[in-house]
């Protein structure tokens, strides 16, 4: 019980002999609440795809709850409770908020494969589904096309999707992205209300957020880790300010040598 | 919360409504109205179930195939082949035939359901014309050109004979039309139906949430394909004879026109489409037909241009202005 | 010259630019900065045309172009250096730079002196050019379109030092020509501020500090606070 | 050894020429899919009428037969731009089946109509009599009309290379292949463009249509008949890859002559199995992939 | 039969479909005609001769025989749909009330009506299906055009008389073209000639150059061929002028230069032969008032097809099959007076086999040259009553 909820360790990915993710060394402890940072192409994404399995890394491994789940596929790592969001929406636009988060609880009791039974007759996923709906605060959109509902709460159905997966580990890829700012307190209070049994990895450029969310942090350059700890240490740092301000770039130059 | 079981399934219904029974009294209706004319009614029953069968998988999960009557063929031709040697039991038969049908698309939905689009369209419209090759070629076997003729079948539970009236062949075909009507409204109001609709919309984040993607679709092809089968045994049953017709190309598009005409997204759009699309046809034989391939290439692109969808869509915009009610938007 | 006015839009539904205002008068060359993800890119792209506008206006020299298409703009008079450089590699060198020419001051040849090192590779594919020819030739391009306003993404991104030098200095003299408005978006705060006359900092979406960039170049509290890379934030 | 020679120099001549004819009919597809996006299964209406026209020209007006191609062929050009302007522009945004179901409509049209005004019957052809001369080549006699058809097609081969590459126009369709929304920010009026791409792609239609009437005569189903050869041509050649479009065509017509050489009563499948196979081949590890 | 199928005639419903079925029969004073054709689709030509054939004679006899009135209801197939055909014809009988039909271009299209009219006993009158088996599928059919059998015979017959030995036959990959390999075959044989190969041209042929090539290779001085007329016809042709068969080799086809497709053809046609059971250039009186009719009613420059006549003599049978009839339409009566029947037709004299129902007539060879600069069908030859011989 005392193993951490997701390690990762060395982890490589080149594309071409171009390093994208480099010896990347990741812990996060059960119920952790963890920022992961850096400018752009310093590959966040990259590192969130490696994770989730979208991407095959090079070297290095990755553990969830002490299993080795490096060569496991995507899907498969769905069902161990490793489950991500995405930073772009990705939903079934012409189903309701209702129905999109049901075909998810759906998939991950087996019950997708039921052809015989109306879907209204499947009470405890329903329950399930309408529990979600409720701590997202969506009850009242359930029965609206998602591609008629305001970005924002698109957003909440994004992130409905992924706890209908009932993740153990929830990776969450800038979730605020794109919403506009009278919306972001609704997914702040969401993502507030998320169960201490959930470990969680954010990707987010806000420090607000961030700041508000994160009980440890990450920054991420040029595909390494460059500083880890708390959020007061590492923003405090020397380096991790010259990153984000290139107030002296040298470090930079000399890294852009490599793949100019 | 609303109590609609829309609200779940937006292919679900809480009972038959009244539109719903005044459709199916249609049929019942047109045997007393139209006595002399079963025949063609039961033709009209038959492209209607066709066109529902494509509608199933068109609709509902996205898969759009040039290559429907592969399956319309098969059941026709094992049917008929049943008879000619000698079981002409009619029930079993034609389940024989969708059953066949059903097993090709199982042997070959798990390589072709992983293409999609114009791939998808192109390989479906070669398997459609190496099957009907392929019946042409077999004349041992399938009569070549000249077909399988005066194919017989014994009574219906052995009381209602075939006859050239054909009283028994019209509600022998509305009885299948109505169970499988049943069985795909059930199945398109089930966890599974919405799985599909999940899969129409966004294939790749159904694959993300742990979807056997490509192990739905198969199993609705093969539905799909075993309605068809189904369809085509009837044709071969009611008619008594099977041609190279029932494998050719023009059947394949024909069925993707009836269904556009009727209306995508609902599991009525086939129905509809088939019936009226078989009814205006031999109106309009009766007329020019080449005016009626003029004016059903006119009607094609009018839907498409005015994004109604079909005759259901009208209806349905319709039935919303007068009642003012809620605008549904079905996808 | 550009005004901007009450600016709302992203990409799709969402919202990435919220009620923003600018001006940028003429031949003045101003810095946008601010860190990744407030929106920066996709001010530009919503002067480009090519995110999508919710509301607000954009009218460049009276001309009003918030609803005109993308070619027109560019007719209009902007040009575009995107982030990601976006050269047409299938052209050759030339055919990226005569594709987008029109007359004006920027001929072929005086494109050329001021990028020497494309007018050597004029016959080859774009795409078999490095990062930094990319880079200046997406510049050029730009320019063969005799612009009034120049809109650069972070055209120092991902290039070795010795070209960033080249390209500091190419942009130097473009700004000081005076021929055109400059629109610059850096992340690095240094390049930035030593290129431009005025500068603005955004944070979701909207602008947060607007000054003249020397004075912000000399107070690096202040740059770091509105940067929001402080545990107090601005809120 | 005689007869295999004998067979290959036929096949070798005889395939190339029947894949040349395909090539034309099928070029102008694969450039504006390939630009555009758009499944037009209309592009053998294009031919059928460039084709009647240069036919109704020669036998009505007594107008020289390569004059009349030309003017068919520019004539179905400038029709297609009104077509582009009132139909396609709509579509080009739709969903795969709208555009199945819209361009099959306007076929059936076209079908209609030129039943109408042509009859139901194979219009005569208006060839002029030089083509049907023979010369000798490769030790067999070989019909003038088949190296005139290559010739044509090496013509188009070349006017569409010089086009592509040495034009502003090419440069701008290749733009705004590369990367459609960059070039209209570099000031590339992208829609006129492809207005004027279609028009390109179905006068080319029209001329394969004039041209390949000794091998596709014209008769009212043509842009059904000869559509399914035209979609395999596009489909295996992958969108707007000219180079692989000729050499798909020219492969088609060679499987498809020594399959009917050799295999005369299986002729009919050879063309239906090379397709199957060729697509499935790409299953894996193909952007058609359904599953990522 | 009748009878027993009437025992199940169960409801109300049913009562009425059998009322409205019988009341035209007692109804009496109009005899209907069923005309199921290939109006529309690929086969529109043949529909639209067919058509033009009830017309003209109609013009020219009116719509009476004996004391009864002619009334003619047309059916489209569209395209090759026999099952289609069935359900036409059910609805003609059942619904319209037709006590004999007609039509029937496609012969798997009169396979699959042959249960029906077995059913209903109703005379019907094949215009263009040439299938050999047919007339055995039922008592009620009779053919008026020709069986393949006859002109596959005579162009072995023709080959044989100008001294050819080796043929070649090319044949489409269908029925018919099995029919007519089959029968030449058989005949040439017979006759000491030899078969040096036999290709099954399929249908969805396009280039024909590689058939062209194999001909060539082959080196026979006979060319047999049956191919679908139009384009795979013209495409045939032109591909052997191309490669040089039609100066080396003797070309004896069917139909396929037919009147109306001549002008499809260049002059790579010349010389090519057809064996067929009219020629438009027969003279006899009966010929000579059908162009006339024909031209007033269709213009000076229709030409007469093989499916033009064959239907006209089909129409000829009808008026036969009513003439007879007093009251009520006795189908028995009508196919007795038919038997044995003969009569002149614009393409010579006629007579219906009384025992298999077969078409007893001349079959011409004809040959295409260029009279007046037109290209024409040229008769070279007439075989005179030929019948159906047993294979």
């Amino acid at each position: 019980m005392t193993e951490p909820a997701l390690v990762v360790r060395s982890l490589c990915k080149n594309y071409g002999g171009f390093a994208v993710t480099r010896n990347v060394d990741l812990e996060l402890p059960r119920g952790a609440r963890h920022a992961l940072i850096g400018p752009n192409g310093a590959g966040k994404t990259t590192l969130v795809g490696l994770i989730s399995g979208a991407i095959a890394a090079n070297s290095g491994t990755i553990e969830l709850f002490g299993r080795d789940i490096t060569t496991v596929s995507a899907a498969q790592r769905v069902k161990q409770g490793l489950v991500r969001t995405f930073q772009v929406n990705s939903l079934f636009p012409h189903l309701s908020v209702f129905q999109n988060i049901f075909l998810a609880c759906s998939e991950a009791r087996g019950t997708s494969q039921r052809m015989l039974g109306r879907t209204s007759g499947q009470k405890p996923i329903i329950g399930q589904v309408e529990a979600i709906l409720d701590m997202l605060g969506l009850s009242a959109d359930a029965g609206r096309p998602v591609a008629t509902i305001a970005y924002g709460r698109q957003r909440l159905v994004e992130l409905g999707i992924a706890l209908a997966l009932e993740p153990r580990v929830l990776l969450l890829d800038e979730p605020a992205a794109g919403v506009p700012s009278v919306e972001v307190p609704l997914l702040i209070h969401a993502i507030d209300r998320l169960g201490e049994d959930i470990t969680i990895l954010l990707i987010e450029h806000d420090m607000q957020i961030v700041q508000r969310f994160a009980r440890t942090m990450t920054v991420l350059a040029e595909g390494q880790v460059i500083a880890s700890g708390a959020p007061d240490v590492v923003m405090a740092s020397e380096q991790v300010r010259s990153v984000y301000l290139g107030k002296s770039g040298h470090q930079r130059f000399e890294s852009g040598k490599a793949h100019a | 919360m609303s109590v609609d079981r829309a609200f779940y399934n937006a292919a679900e219904r809480n009972r038959f409504g009244l539109l719903e029974i005044l459709f199916w009294l249609c049929p019942i209706a047109a045997f007393f109205l139209f006595p002399t004319s079963l025949s063609f009614a039961t033709h009209v029953l038959i492209m209607a179930l066709f066109a529902m069968s494509l509608g199933l998988i068109l609709s509902f999960a996205g898969i759009v195939t040039l290559g429907h009557a592969a399956f319309f063929g098969l059941g026709a031709y094992v049917t008929a082949l049943l008879s000619l040697a000698g079981y002409q039991e009619p029930i079993t038969a034609t389940f024989l035939g969708g059953a066949a049908a059903a097993v090709l698309a199982l042997v070959i939905g798990p390589l072709l359901l992983r293409l999609t689009g114009l791939p998808l369209m192109m390989v479906t419209l070669a398997l459609g014309a190496v099957m009907f090759e392929a019946a042409n070629k077999l004349g041992w076997l399938t009569g070549g050109e000249n077909g399988l003729g005066d194919l017989r079948y014994q009574p219906v539970f052995g009381i209602f004979r075939w006859s050239i009236y054909g009283q028994t062949a019209y509600f022998y075909t509305l009885a299948w039309l109505f169970v499988l009507f049943l069985l795909t409204r059930s199945l398109v109001a089930s966890p599974f139906g919405l799985a599909l609709q999940g899969i129409r919309e966004n294939p790749l984040r159904m694959n993300l949430i742990g979807a056997p993607v490509t192990g739905h679709l198969v199993r609705v092809y093969t539905i799909s394909a075993f309605i068809a089968g189904i369809a085509g045994a009837l044709s071969a049953q009611a008619t008594g004879f099977v041609g190279l017709d029932v494998l050719s190309v023009d059947l394949s598009i024909n069925a993707l026109v009836m269904l556009v005409l009727g209306g995508v997204g609902n599991i009525y759009g086939g129905l509809v489409g088939g019936a009226l699309y078989i009814v205006l046809r031999n109106l309009a034989s009766d007329w020019n037909p080449y005016h009626w391939m003029f004016v059903i290439g006119a009607f094609l692109v009018v839907v498409v241009l005015l994004g109604q969808n079909g005759v259901i869509g009208i209806v349905e915009r319709l039935t919303s202005l007068i009642s003012g009610q809620r605008k549904e938007t079905s996808p | 010259m550009l005004e901007v006015t009450a600016l709302t839009g992203g990409w799709g539904q969402t919202t990435i630019v919220e009620n923003l205002s600018l001006t940028v008068p003429r031949s003045i060359s101003l810095a946008i900065l601010g860190r990744n993800g407030v929106g920066k890119s996709t001010l530009l792209e919503l002067l480009v045309g090519r995110a999508l506008r919710h509301s607000g206006s954009i009218v460049l020299d009276g001309e009003d172009l918030s609803g005109r298409s993308i070619h027109h703009r560019a007719h209009a008079g902007i040009g575009y250096v995107p982030q990601a450089r976006e050269v047409f590699p299938s052209l050759t060198v030339r055919e990226n730079i005569l594709v987008a020419a029109r007359p004006g001051f920027w001929t072929e040849k005086r494109i050329l002196e001021l990028f020497p090192s494309l007018g050597r590779r004029i016959a080859n594919p774009a795409g078999k050019l490095s990062g930094g020819e990319q880079q200046m030739l997406s510049i050029a391009r730009a320019l063969s379109s005799n612009p009034k306003l120049l809109l650069m993404d972070e055209p120092s991104e991902g290039l070795a030092p010795i070209v960033v030098e080249q390209l500091v200095d190419a942009i130097k003299s473009l700004s000081t020509s005076g021929n055109l408005a400059i629109v610059l978006v850096e992340q690095r705060a240094d390049i930035a501020l030593s290129l431009s006359d005025q500068c603005i900092i955004m944070d979701r979406g909207q602008i947060v500090h607007n000054g003249t960039s020397a004075d912000l170049a000399a107070d690096e509290q202040a740059l770091t606070q509105l940067m929001g890379l402080t545990a107090q934030g601005h809120l | 050894m005689d007869y295999l020679v004998s067979s290959l120099t036929f096949i070798a001549i005889y395939g190339v020429s029947y894949g040349m004819v395909i090539f034309l009919i099928s070029i102008g597809l694969v450039i504006t899919m390939g630009l555009m996006r758009v499944i037009n299964l209309a592009h053998g209406a294009f031919a059928a009428i460039g084709g009647y026209l240069c036919t109704a020209l020669v036998s009505s007006y007594k107008l020289n037969f390569y004059l009349a191609v030309v003017v068919a062929t520019l004539s179905v050009a400038v029709l297609s731009l009104i077509v582009e302007r009132g139909i396609y522009r709509q579509i080009y945004r739709k969903s795969e089946l709208d555009q199945v179901l819209l361009t099959i409509g306007l076929a059936f049209i076209t079908v209609a109509s030129l039943n109408f005004l042509f009859g139901p019957n194979v219009v005569p052809s208006q060839l002029p009599a030089t083509l049907s001369g023979t010369v000798e080549l490769l030790g067999r006699d070989v019909q003038m009309y088949r190296l005139f058809v290559v010739a044509v097609g090496l013509a188009v081969v070349v006017a569409l290379w010089a086009i592509f590459n040495w034009t502003m126009f090419g440069a701008g369709l290749r733009a705004a292949v590369d990367n459609p929304s960059m070039a209209q920010a570099a000031g590339i009026d992208v829609s006129r463009l492809f207005t004027l791409a279609f028009a390109l792609g179905s006068g080319l239609a029209a001329l394969g249509g004039a041209v390949g009437y000794g091998m596709l005569p014209l008769e009212p189903l043509y842009p059904f008949k000869y559509l399914i050869i035209i979609m395999i041509v596009v489909a295996l050649s992958g969108f707007g890859n000219m180079r692989s479009a000729a050499a798909i065509s020219i492969a088609v017509g060679v499987v498809d002559t020594a399959g009917r050489y050799f295999f005369p009563t299986y002729g009919a499948f050879i063309i239906y199995v090379f397709v199957i196979l060729y697509l499935l081949a790409q299953i894996e590890g193909s952007p058609l992939r359904r599953k990522s | 039969m009748s009878k027993r199928f009437r025992t199940h005639l169960v409801a109300g419903a049913l009562a009425v479909a059998g009322a409205l079925a019988s009341l035209s029969g007692v109804a009496a004073q109009t005899v209907k005609v069923g005309v199921i054709g290939q109006f529309t689709g690929p086969y529109a030509l043949a529909g639209k001769q067919l058509r033009e054939s009830i017309d003209a004679y109609v013009a020219q006899y009116g719509t009476k025989s004996g004391s009864q009135t002619i009334e003619f209801v047309y059916k489209d197939i569209g395209g090759s749909n026999p099952a289609l055909a069935k359900s036409l014809a059910e609805q003609l009988i059942v619904k319209d009330g037709v006590s004999i039909l007609t039509g029937f271009f496609l012969s798997p299209e009169a396979a699959a009506v042959a249960p029906v009219i077995n059913e209903t006993k109703t005379p019907s009158v094949l215009s263009v299906a040439a299938s050999p088996p047919l007339l055995k599928m039922s008592p009620w059919f009779v053919r008026a055009g020709q069986n393949l059998w006859q002109p596959a015979i005579i162009q072995a017959d023709f080959a044989a008389d100008n001294g050819k030995k080796r043929a070649y036959i090319a044949v489409a990959d269908y029925a018919p073209g099995h029919d007519v390999q089959e029968a030449f075959t058989k005949r040439f044989k017979e006759r000491g000639g030899e078969i040096v190969a036999a290709d099954r041209i399929p249908l969805n042929t396009v280039d024909f150059a590689a058939f062209a090539e194999r001909i060539a290779n082959a080196k026979p001085d006979i060319v047999a061929t049956f191919l679908p007329n139009g384009a795979p016809a013209i495409g045939f042709f032109n591909a052997l002028a191309a490669r040089g068969v039609t100066k080396t080799a003797m070309i004896i086809g069917i139909a396929e230069t037919d009147d109306p497709d001549l002008p499809s053809y260049n002059d790579n046609i010349i010389g090519v032969y057809t064996s067929i059971f009219y020629a438009g250039g027969l003279t006899n009186p009966e010929n000579v008032a059908l162009k006339k009719v024909m031209a007033e009613k269709f213009g000076a420059n229709h030409a007469i097809g093989v499916n033009n006549v064959s239907p006209y003599d089909g129409i000829r049978l009808i008026y036969r099959m009513v003439e007879v009839q007093k009251g009520k339409f006795d189908p028995d009566a009508a196919m007795t007076a038919v038997k044995g029947f003969s009569w002149n037709s614009p393409s010579g004299p006629k007579q219906i086999d009384p025992d298999t129902r077969e078409m007893i007539h001349n079959i011409y060879v004809r040959q295409v040259q260029k009279v007046d600069g037109k290209l024409t069908n040229v008769l070279v030859k007439t075989y005179e009553k030929v019948g159906v011989p047993k294979l």
